[in-house]
């Protein structure tokens, strides 16, 4: 969809791709193709690579290391890293709380996380769900009391991604619990390594752990490490919550998925053909890549929109919405194309280093996990009933 | 890929809106809907001074320098008040065809809103194939005589000229051996039976029975008019996604209304998350649904026919299905009310209805995009 | 399905069969099979033959002149009527207003309506829907105020089906204003040649006019009219609403539609072949078949259910819910088969004795129209939001 | 069709129903599905002194004069428990096998809990198609030697004997030309790797080199193995159909009771229009896989082979679609909880993921249904 891209994006996407194919390691390229388990090193190797380009934070701006892109340009390269096979760059730290310390920080705060969170020296994670609390955010428990120059926080989050790689989190905790709902909450920065904070894995139905529990028992936290003034923290999150979402679709990587859905059916075997000749299987494709064209179409919309000077508003649900569906759909093509071959479960296979031939074609190992695993997208980051609602408010005006 | 509009385009997309707005409330709509012709001449003309016939035209054929973009966005628009003029067959098939065929001295009539045409590309055992064409045209005298059977040609009982495509060579689903002509109004051995669709627009059945044509009356080559047919199609399929996506907008908007403002069990509708949620449904559908309107409107100027091809169906397999979904809801969102031949909102259900249909309904374009190899990325 | 039908169930069939074969006049199984309009001659004239072998009130009990069926046989009888092409039977007087009579009525309206009723003799229709109480019924206004032996019945029905062929109509209407929301309602049967009582039709989206609106005018009514006592109406609509629905999914008629829909799809050319024959269109005809397939193997098992003496619940509005959805599946299958021609407008050749030739084959006219028309089927009788809010009480105790 | 229990049909739900509810709860599953067999020896020995073994077999077969329906009464309970034990492939598949081969011999071994089998039906390239066979059977010196590949054989490291379908003759998609062999555990030339499926059962990949059978070991006739295969298959998605409709049962509970007992905004989620609507359509898809399992039950005891397989196509189409809409529905009202391996939910989820894809997934079976001419109405 490049009829009528300019010659200085046509150029900018050219030096994108370059860079990747030249830059992005073999190893980890490998790893996200076959749909492996990444580690903390492979995301830290590749987001050094990105740092040290300039490129890491197309979000940010141009003061903090920020590239200084229009919205097209951030556009045309998360598509461009996304197809790549690249790994997604770990959002916690600089797509959400580097945003928000930039608008609510104190001096010392910006000074001192956000180089740490460009050059991904510093992993963070998000501490916003609670067991009591999933998608009714406001419903939270942990309590951070105010004693003298600290808080004693106490209480727990949950479904905490990659909690286990982290240094820091940013929590949503209570302060003032006399208050109503949403108000006496206050964003909390907590350094993992405090004494009192745990870490405990949850399976996932697909044999993975990549979410966690994350415990706070007595854990002190300094008043330095309050963002934005006591019981405002609702304000900072919904600042968080409609700051970044453009690249929530992630098309590049749809893409990405849709060309292996292709190649595998191009592999498996069907009416003497390949599976990617029977007619009925490429109907079934074309009815998700159409999906896919029209959700890319969207979102060009409103990457002119916002070019145009709009901010980009309540569509961020709409993407959300989308997105999500279109990430299940494309797993769901997977264990469709693979056939019996989805049935051994075999998470050593998942794992990099594992020497012993495949149960089935090498490919076959990671798909049913990963239809398990996409069930959360609809899920998390606000489920789609909690989007529907948001649209069905700011949009439709109900 | 740009989806920003133009200053000229803005102005076009205003100007067509006010329009509608304006000039086309839904019961004078429903007045020219049963009037002897089915729309209105005067609007005609004022689509002709203000420049909307010429809008998609190049300069050097009597155009404004507009395009596919243009068309869409004047359909878009007529698509939120199902404007009855026929923009479609007159401007985007026939015109389009008019251009591509060189012919400059219609053109000039047809953007001063002095012309009329009708596209007869249906043939009744056809179903969606244009390849499929038994009309037949013999060689007679230097010209032609013309002998067939064509069905549901739109805008057939006004137009000037009706461009009938018929096999001048080949076998009955040969692409090759087709040769468009330009049957003149009235001609001898020319039948039309003139009829109203169920989406309150105008059609006619078409015989010809030796209609006599010369050689001047071939439309681009002999033998050769089925790629050019092709093209005029996938144009058409560009303008009409336009038009169901502004169906689909105003759709979104009325059921929005309605729903905030009709109560039942003491409490508005939109009070029920059940229709909240659709409604929401509806609208993330329409706004899909115009994205990929304008991506076919943008790309059916591709060089590539295939490119052309792929980008039209797509638009028309999502929009169709997408239509379904969207007109279905609001009728039912409507409730009873929904039904009534009184309520706008049906007549709009009609007409998205029936655009699934216009051109090849969303299954065959599936077929039509997936058998293309799908979506390729260029470069 | 008739793997284990018991010799006399296949004997009653046969019979069943053969009786509809040698009695349904030829002219009106004509019109239903081509998908014209009915007149009201032709639903009377069926009914009486019906009448006459004592078929025509399945649901009756065997006193006032109903078969003694078992609900299998019931079963058989309504699909072998549904599939033959015969008129449905208006069910208005025989389905609805006769058990209200029977259960609740004095014996002076038992003698009074029963045997017209069943005689066919009576034409009714039914006063429930008002312009600002659609599926919230008990938000009517109709008001019939007492004035001696007579109630003065003022205000407004809608939707009210064929009222224009009607002679009676029965009613609920306010006879408490004071009273809360369901309280307060009678059950009054009104006489349609009554002075101030006008009928307007409604046309509905496909061009025709099935519906009405029906205005009652300070029309008297005597009090001998009253069913049931008076502000007990809610009971007596209520009784009706959950007597009779074993055939609301009219699978009979399905079947009769589907063998329609692959009659047309022979006729239709596509690809050099038929359309039946286009492995695409088949593979969607399938689909709606298996949906046919589903919904009549849950009637037969609720059936089954039945004959063990438990009397059918909440799962009417299953079946009204997947049965008004298939009707619709089925009309959107004609629609598609049809093409292009499902374009032209005649409402004209849908009449009978129309003789000019048809516009496009002679099968299309009705097509387009019957899809519009169907679209009422999950609005009336109880929306199939109404239906699922039920089954969420009912069954699932929300 | 009747679909009223006789009183020994009634007894043999109850039974399997109370086994379920008050010896498999959901923990000592999981310790189950972790062992190393994957299920108990002891279960199944109370499963034959139950007669839950002998119960779909005829009685000159050695069992309770039972059949497919009895199959499905234990499959459904069975499903509601996610009952690991190789009911499947021991009892359905090969039990079927055997009745249908004669082997009352082994058959009496089964019906006593003293025989495991397993069938080795999958071949790596032929997806869904039974008739796609490459394992060869050489003969050899009166007996046969087989060489080849089989995919995903349930039960096969339990295994006494391995039923396995080899190419005797014919092209490798040829109906005709294939035999059953029984392939008795420990074989020379046979290999198993076993391992765990994503939906918690066993299974086992085959390799055969050279394994030598006598004339004894083949099943039915030389030759005319393909007949046999596909009634047992068909027997089997009838039994798994069941087992869906089990599941969905147990779906429809455990939401309806998360959905009240699940706070958020502090009120239970059931009080929520959205999820309320969207139960019930589970609900109501749960109700008609149970009609249309126990239609395939009796259906699948058809005489002709094509009533049988449309019966069982359209109840694994039907089922395989409506399971990916109750599975996928029932985790998302679940939320996040339903995410994890500690909340039985998304077992049910995984099982019933993959019952579609077994015996054929709901696409292979709509259209297995549409090329035999969909429904055909007897008499």
């Amino acid at each position: 969809m490049n009829l009528d891209l300019s010659p200085e994006l046509r150029a900018f996407r050219d030096e994108v791709r370059a860079f990747i194919k030249a830059e992005l390691p073999a190893d980890i390229r490998d790893k996200v193709r076959k749909g492996l388990q990444l580690e903390r090193d492979d995301y830290v190797r590749w987001q050094k690579i990105l740092y040290k380009k300039g490129w890491i934070a197309p979000n940010w701006p141009k003061e903090y290391g920020g590239p200084g892109w229009t919205p097209m340009q951030r556009y045309i390269f998360d598509e461009e890293v996304g197809k790549s096979g690249a790994p997604r760059v770990i959002p916690f730290g600089l797509v959400m709380v580097a945003p928000v310390i930039m608008k609510f920080g104190t001096e010392a705060q910006k000074r001192e996380h956000l180089p740490k969170i460009l050059s991904s020296e510093v992993w963070w994670c998000q501490g916003y769900s609670e067991p009591g609390a999933g998608s009714d955010l406001a419903g939270l428990k942990t309590r951070a009391l105010r004693e003298g120059d600290h808080y004693t926080v106490n209480g727990q989050k949950t479904w905490t991604t990659l909690a286990q790689y982290a240094d820091w989190i940013f929590c949503l905790v209570r302060t003032d619990p006399a208050a109503k709902k949403q108000e006496g909450i206050s964003f909390l920065l907590i350094d993992m390594k405090s004494p009192g904070v745990t870490v405990k894995p949850i399976v996932t139905m697909d044999g993975g752990a990549e979410v966690n529990e994350v415990f706070f028992d007595n854990v002190k936290v300094p008043v330095t490490n309050l963002v934005g003034p006591e019981n405002q923290g609702w304000t900072v999150a919904k600042y968080l919550l409609g700051h970044e979402r453009t690249n929530i679709a992630d098309i590049g990587r749809a893409k990405h998925q849709l060309a292996r859905v292709k190649e595998i059916a191009a592999a498996e075997r069907a009416d003497g053909g390949s599976l990617l000749e029977d007619e009925d299987f490429r109907d079934r494709i074309a009815e998700v890549e159409l999906d896919l064209i029209a959700l890319e179409a969207t979102l060009l919309r409103i990457v002119a929109a916002e070019t145009g000077g709009r901010a980009p508003g309540a569509e961020a649900s709409l993407i959300k919405i989308k997105g999500s569906e279109l990430q299940q759909q494309l797993t769901e093509l997977l264990i469709e194309a693979v056939g019996y071959y989805g049935f051994p479960y075999n998470r050593d296979a998942m794992e990099h280093g594992w020497n012993e031939p495949p149960i089935g074609p090498d490919y076959a190992a990671p798909l049913a996990p990963a239809y398990f695993n996409t069930r959360k997208t609809t899920i998390y980051g606000g489920s789609n009933e909690v989007q529907r609602g948001i649209l069905a408010k700011f949009v439709m005006g109900f | 890929m740009n989806f920003a509009f133009t200053d000229e385009q803005k102005l076009l997309a205003d100007s067509v809106a006010r329009f509608v707005s304006k000039d086309y409330p839904f019961e004078a709509r429903r007045k020219l809907m049963a009037s002897e012709e089915g729309w209105s001449r005067a609007h005609w003309k004022s689509f002709a001074e203000l420049g909307w016939l010429a809008a998609p035209f190049a300069e050097d054929h009597g155009g404004l320098g507009g395009g596919p973009v243009e068309a869409a966005i004047v359909m878009e628009a007529f698509g939120k008040g199902l404007v009855l003029e026929p923009y479609l067959p007159t401007v985007v098939l026939g015109g389009g065809l008019l251009a591509a065929g060189g012919r400059r001295d219609l053109l000039k009539a047809l953007v001063e809103g002095a012309l009329q045409l009708s596209l007869a590309w249906v043939e009744p055992k056809a179903r969606f194939d244009l390849a499929h064409v038994e009309t037949r045209a013999l060689r007679k005298d230097g010209g032609f005589a013309l002998s067939g059977q064509k069905g549901v040609a739109f805008n057939g009982a006004a137009a000037d000229w009706i461009i009938v495509p018929a096999r001048t060579a080949g076998g009955i689903k040969d692409k090759q051996g087709i040769t468009l002509f330009l049957v003149p109004k009235g001609a001898p051995g020319l039948t039309l039976r003139p009829y109203r669709t169920v989406d309150g627009v105008r059609a006619a059945e078409v015989a010809l029975e030796g209609v006599t044509l010369k050689a001047e009356h071939v439309l681009g080559e002999v033998d050769w008019g089925h790629p050019l047919l092709e093209a005029a199609i996938d144009r058409g399929i560009a303008a009409v996604s336009a038009e169901a996506a502004g169906i689909m907008g105003h759709i979104v908007a009325t059921t929005r209304d309605y729903l905030k403002t009709r109560k039942q069990f003491g409490v508005p509708l939109a009070s029920f998350q059940v229709l909240q949620h659709r409604a929401v449904d509806v609208y993330v559908l329409s706004e899909q649904a115009t994205a990929m309107a304008y991506r076919a409107a943008v790309l059916v100027a591709a060089r590539e026919p295939a490119d052309r091809a792929r980008a039209v169906s797509a638009a028309k397999a999502w929009i169709g299905k997408a239509g379904r979904q969207v007109g279905q809801e609001a009728i039912q969102m409507h409730g009873g009310m929904g039904m009534t031949e009184e309520m706008p909102v049906s007549h709009y259900f009609k007409r998205l209805t029936m655009i699934d249909t216009l051109f090849g309904d969303h299954r065959f374009h599936r077929r039509r995009f997936a058998a293309l190899g799908g979506h390729v990325e260029k470069d």
